[in-house]
């Protein structure tokens, strides 16, 4: 059953991404529109080196996903100089720009052609290729995420997070660095949207610059809205939620001339309507 | 041997306003030492500058024969200073205990690697560190209610823990702004009780403060502050008989 | 017309009434920018089906294609492929667009399902995966005659290009540019339009000042605005394209001039286009009829499999496509390769016509 | 003399961008809400144009009908979605993430009732050039430049001298005090979003009698247009405007030293360097 364990294995890597991007947004409360960016250079990072170095899959994922973390604290950090509002363009302005250098850099990321190819991961001699088996890596994959986000919010890290969320000038005056902590969670975030990106790769032997743009951060920021801000239950349910849902919506038979454009209106319809009457989406707290 | 806290010749402009006037005073070590004046005399912007949150244009603090100028409020309470803040700034959606946990210094896991990867060591130590805010919260007498939403709590309460959230953060010397304002009857006297009670343990406290008769009661020096200038300095009983400093003070005798 | 009806009825096959009915599936985006050309592709393979089942379906079975939605977007083409192949079982799939193609290739020769390209021309298409045929020759095949045809036979010496920035625009900058220097031309300079943006003013003004002697054009959509804005800037230069010219709102446009063209040879007789207009409103243009004739390809596969009475497979449409190997759909395609080599004209648009220059056989 | 070329097609796209730019700042000042839906407001103007046009009406009734349509949208917007999100206690994201799917349901309607394709006006007029020194201007860019003018110098006189201007500017310069007082901002909100959802049609008429008509044609304008409107300073009409022209004016000239595909890239990377050093933008409202 190659359709259930393909959409388990994207949804799963979706999970690591809600993790990201609910870490940054939901409890540090950084609002930012560009993970998708950080989670492409996870992808072009270890397709590059898997197809270029001889550097084992686990390697190549660990290697990018170092990288995207310098990335994603050098993404946040205009968030410290700049407000709320302001931040959100500064925010746009970067998933744009990435976007143009994924589309135009085509020695580097094969441009809007993508980059075909990409080597299946080979751990131990055994090489994941079908989604039977590459089920196993994402599962694994999303179990280290929820794993580490589950134990940084019961330690003093989350609550110091949760505390910077709610007055970083309290938390200040209590002797604590407030850039600090920022700087440690968009680090974890960027591990996480990095290696989610080197599974995502992997997966499809085949990237290319429209997942990675801004429609596709918009997605991730609606997926951690939708399943439930600020919450590990959230952060998990949103991307099987949002993910089935195209697959729901299309049992209801619409005349297929405009059924795919009635299924993105749907879509936006159940943002709406969520936004309005449950914020904090399903499994959640307040926004 | 300077003094236990040393300020000298502080200025600071804020465009067209001098909010702080070559202003020099000490406090201390022991003593409760209260700072008056009428509104927007500096009270608060004194507590910024020694906390570090604001950087005199002029002007030096010391804090046992150390300097404290160009240091982070981090640095700052580190060297056992901690001040609370007129509007509460209490963490509304978190529990009594879990704001005096934020208080508390050195954690084991306050960083992602700890708490990721020495997860034992790190909830053993939180456990030590739950007991102890127990017993700071016992301290200011609100043990019965760590687990109650700030949100929750009553406005003397938490005003008691505002001060709790401080002693946790083991500061020897406290500025509190304005720590019985809103209070009266049988909260009123709870504070002031801590407070004295605070002295006694060895804490040196700072204290903003209105109400005159709780001056009398609880301060062993005044400081007398306009337009950001130490007008006088004295026992209480000296300031508040002085009757030109009553003029400026109410606009008339007592 | 076709030549599968008149077959069936030669035949005169008393079929089950309720023959059971073939499905076939395809990842085309519907939605989203890309979904101007994702419909049109749609529509040309609904047309087609729709007229086969119209005489009674292919040796009596009825055609049914399920179409879905990916948004451009490699993950969700590799998910949907999986459903239609796991859940619907269906033996082949059409597909447009590079990028897409491109993710899904590999699943299809793992999957022995039929991918069946009709619109994308990227060269790395022709070799990505056995499963994966293009009824449309790749863009090298096609500018390689324009090159030629400009500098050797309209003495043509020095050239612009103007190409849309995605697989299909930097395959044709690439293979023009190859093409036409070999030939003996030179490139003087190159200019990427954003996909989806039809202001092409900037970049066209940009080309107009290295005064080239023709201007080649890549771009998939947006065609008549680029001939309004040719003509706003008083253009010397003879614009020069691909197949993509041969759209009729483009051809009906007076500032197309003059436009010189190929064609992949591929005309729909007037009934047709005029049904197709009347069913859908919008023109029967390059991609449906692309995509009819894709459609009709593996029709005829699907109807050789039926009378020899072998299993409707992925490995058996394929195995049938390289023993037919000759198609006569709406244009004559010949599968020496994965990729279909056709015939190619050399058009010019002159008074709203779009008149042949010269023939080029397949090769 | 290509820059001078440019240079125009640089300006015209300016008035075009800072419509747009003037249109979101009299909102965004005011009501603080991040109204991305505004893209979407654009597009639908072009449509409902472009309808009233095959129905026979002249050029600029149909324009009219465009302009009434969004503004009669822009007020119900803030009526039925925005007052009533905000009345609920949500934060900034949680309006931002309902506009997103606002947008979603406009364009995607659009998609739906009047397919992807480009749409033509199909008024040859518009194509008709004249030659300005020495450079070519067709009539839809010489009007986008005339209402471009007229948009600011209107928008700059209601923000100024008429009365809802002024309660306008109050509410935007302090939202908690014009709570209390009789300002009645929730009023000013809807007048507001109506004012500049219609305006926002003007542009979302001419762009596309100039390049064609697609219904997801919105989103890059107003990215480009709200970095005018952050870069200008939130608050000021000017700084929108004149922020739009050198944005516009940048990626036009920027073709004389780099290929065409880092125009936007480099816009956006210019904006966020700008927004480290200078926060509350230039001319600070």
């Amino acid at each position: 059953m190659d359709f259930l364990t393909t959409y388990i294995v994207l949804a799963e890597i979706y999970v690591l991404l809600g993790l990201s991007t609910n870490l940054l947004v939901g409890i540090v409360g950084i609002f930012s529109v560009s993970q998708a960016a950080v989670f492409g250079v996870g992808a072009y990072l270890t397709a590059f080196l898997l197809m270029h170095t001889a550097l084992p899959f686990p390697v190549a994922v660990l290697l990018a996903a170092a990288l995207c973390v310098g990335l994603n604290i050098l993404v946040t950090l205009p968030s410290l100089r700049v407000s709320g509002d302001y931040f959100v363009v500064t925010s746009f302005g970067i998933q744009l720009l990435a976007t143009a250098v994924f589309t135009n850099w085509t020695g580097g990321t094969g441009g809007a052609n993508g980059l075909p190819g990409v080597p299946a991961p080979m751990i131990l001699g055994h090489e994941f290729l079908e989604p039977t088996e590459f089920i196993a890596l994402t599962t694994i994959g999303m179990g280290l995420g929820c794993l580490c986000f589950w134990l940084m919010m019961r330690a003093p890290f989350g609550a110091l997070l949760r505390a910077i969320r709610e007055d970083e000038l309290a938390v200040a005056a209590l002797g604590k660095s407030v850039l600090g902590a920022k700087v440690s969670a968009a680090a974890l975030a960027g591990a996480f949207a990095g290696s989610a990106g080197g599974l995502y790769a992997t997966f499809l032997s085949f990237v290319d610059p429209s997942s990675f743009d801004l429609d596709a951060s918009i997605f991730l920021l609606t997926m951690v809205v939708v399943g439930g801000a600020r919450t590990l239950a959230g952060s998990v349910l949103g991307p099987f939620v949002l993910l089935a849902l195209p697959q729901i919506l299309a049992l209801i038979d619409i005349p297929t001339s405009i059924a795919a454009a009635a299924r993105q209106l749907i879509y936006g319809l159940l943002l709406i309507v969520f936004m309005l009457f449950r914020p904090q989406g399903l499994l959640g707290e307040k926004l | 041997m300077s003094a236990y806290l040393q300020v000298s010749g502080l200025n600071k402009r804020f465009g067209g306003l001098q909010a702080l006037r070559d202003c020099s005073f000490t406090v201390g070590q022991g003593r409760i030492t209260c700072l008056v004046g009428p509104n927007g005399a500096g009270k608060t912007t004194i507590f910024n500058a020694i906390t570090g949150f604001l950087v005199p244009d002029t002007g030096h603090v010391e804090f046992q024969g150390r300097s404290l100028d160009g240091q982070s409020p981090q640095q700052i309470v580190r060297h056992g200073i901690a001040r609370t803040f007129q509007n509460l700034r209490l963490f509304a959606d978190l529990t009594a205990r879990d704001n005096v946990l934020a208080g508390m210094q050195d954690h084991v896991g306050e960083g992602p690697l700890g708490a990721i990867f020495r997860p034992f060591h790190t909830a053993r130590a939180l456990a030590g560190k739950r007991d102890a805010a127990m017993a700071v919260l016992a301290h200011v007498g609100l043990e019965d209610r760590a687990d109650a939403l700030v949100r929750n709590l009553s406005y003397g309460e938490q005003k008691l823990l505002c001060i709790a959230r401080i002693l946790a953060t083991g500061a020897e010397l406290l500025l509190l702004d304005e720590p019985t304002s809103g209070l009266s009857g049988a909260a009123l006297t709870e504070v002031m009780a801590l407070l004295r009670r605070l002295q006694s343990e060895g804490k040196t406290l700072l204290v903003v403060e209105h109400n005159t008769r709780v001056v009398q009661q609880i301060a062993d020096d005044v400081l007398f502050l306009h337009h950001g200038h130490l007008l006088a300095h004295g026992s209480p009983a000296e300031i508040i008989a002085d009757p030109k400093l009553a003029e400026i003070y109410f606009g008339g005798t007592l | 017309m076709l030549r599968i009806s008149t077959i069936a009825l030669a035949l005169g096959l008393a079929l089950p009434a309720s023959a059971q009915t073939i499905r076939l599936g395809a990842v085309l985006p519907l939605t989203g920018p890309a979904a101007v050309i994702g419909m049109q592709e749609q529509r040309g393979i609904q047309f087609a089906v729709d007229e086969v089942n119209a005489k009674g379906g292919v040796a009596g079975h009825k055609i049914e294609v399920l179409f879905e939605d990916n948004q451009a977007k490699p993950d969700q083409s590799v998910l949907l492929f999986n459903k239609l192949v796991d859940l619907q079982k269906v033996p082949a799939v059409f597909t447009g667009y590079s990028g897409p193609s491109l993710a899904m290739a590999p699943l299809a020769g793992r999957k022995k399902t039929l991918l069946v390209n009709g619109g994308a021309q990227a060269d790395a298409l022709d070799k990505a995966s056995p499963y994966l045929i293009n009824t449309i020759p790749v863009l090298a095949g096609e500018l390689d005659v324009l090159a030629t045809y400009l500098v050797a036979d309209a003495g043509k010496k020095t050239a612009a290009i103007l190409f849309e920035n995605n697989a299909a625009g930097i395959a044709g900058r690439d293979d023009f540019l190859g093409s036409f220097e070999k030939a003996g031309g030179k490139v003087l300079a190159q200019e990427p339009v954003p996909f989806g943006d039809t202001n092409y003013r900037p970049a066209l003004l940009k080309l107009a000042a290295t005064s080239p002697d023709v201007v080649f054009v890549v771009i998939t959509t947006g065609t008549p605005q680029l001939a309004d804005q040719v003509r706003q800037i008083d253009a010397k230069f003879t614009v020069v394209g691909s197949t993509f010219f041969s759209d009729p709102e483009l051809i009906a446009n007076p500032n197309a001039e003059g436009f010189t063209h190929t064609q992949v040879l591929i005309n729909a007789p007037e009934g047709m286009a005029a049904a197709f207009k009347t069913k859908y409103g919008t023109e029967f243009d390059f991609f449906p009829k692309q995509y009819y004739n894709a459609a009709t390809v593996v029709m005829i596969c699907v109807e050789k499999l039926l009378k020899d009475g072998k299993p409707v497979t992925g490995e058996n449409l394929l195995a049938a496509l390289k023993e037919i190997k000759t198609f006569k759909g709406l244009t004559t395609t010949v599968f020496n390769t994965n990729t279909a080599a056709t015939q190619i004209n050399m058009n010019r648009i002159n008074g709203k016509q779009d008149n042949l220059l010269k023939v080029i056989p397949p090769k | 003399m290509l820059w001078l070329n440019l240079l125009l097609n640089g300006l015209v796209w300016g008035c075009a961008l800072g419509m747009v730019a003037v249109s979101f700042s009299l909102i965004f000042a005011t009501t603080r809400f991040f109204h991305v839906a505004h893209a979407a407001v654009y597009g639908l103007g072009g449509y409902v144009a472009w309808s009233a046009l095959k129905h026979g009406l002249p050029e600029w009734a149909a324009l009219l009908v465009g302009i009434v349509a969004c503004g009669a949208v822009g007020a119900l917007i803030q009526k039925l979605l925005y007052e009533r999100l905000d009345r609920s206690g949500a934060t900034h994201l949680v309006i931002l993430i309902a506009s997103l799917g606002l947008s979603a349901v406009i364009q995607n309607s659009l998609a739906a009732v009047y397919t992807s394709n480009v749409l033509q006006y199909g008024l040859p007029w518009g194509n008709r050039t004249t030659v300005i020194g020495g450079a070519l201007l067709t009539n839809t860019q010489m009007l986008t430049v005339g209402f471009g003018i007229l948009s600011y110098l209107g928008a700059m006189w209601f923000a100024h001298r008429t009365v809802l201007g002024k309660r306008m500017r109050a509410v935007a310069s302090n939202p908690f005090l014009a709570e209390i007082t009789r300002l009645q901002p929730r009023q000013v909100h809807i007048a507001v979003m109506a004012i500049g959802s219609a305006l926002v049609c003007i542009p979302g008429v001419l762009v596309p009698l100039d390049l064609g008509l697609q219904p997801f044609g919105g989103v890059p304008i107003l990215l480009t247009a709200t970095i005018a409107v952050i870069a200008g300073g939130v608050g000021s009409i000017s700084g929108a405007f004149v922020l739009a022209l050198v944005i516009a004016v940048l990626q036009n000239l920027s073709l004389l030293v780099m290929p065409g595909e880092w125009s936007i890239g480099i816009t956006f990377g210019i904006f966020v360097i700008f927004m480290l050093f200078r926060p509350r933008g230039l001319f600070t409202g």
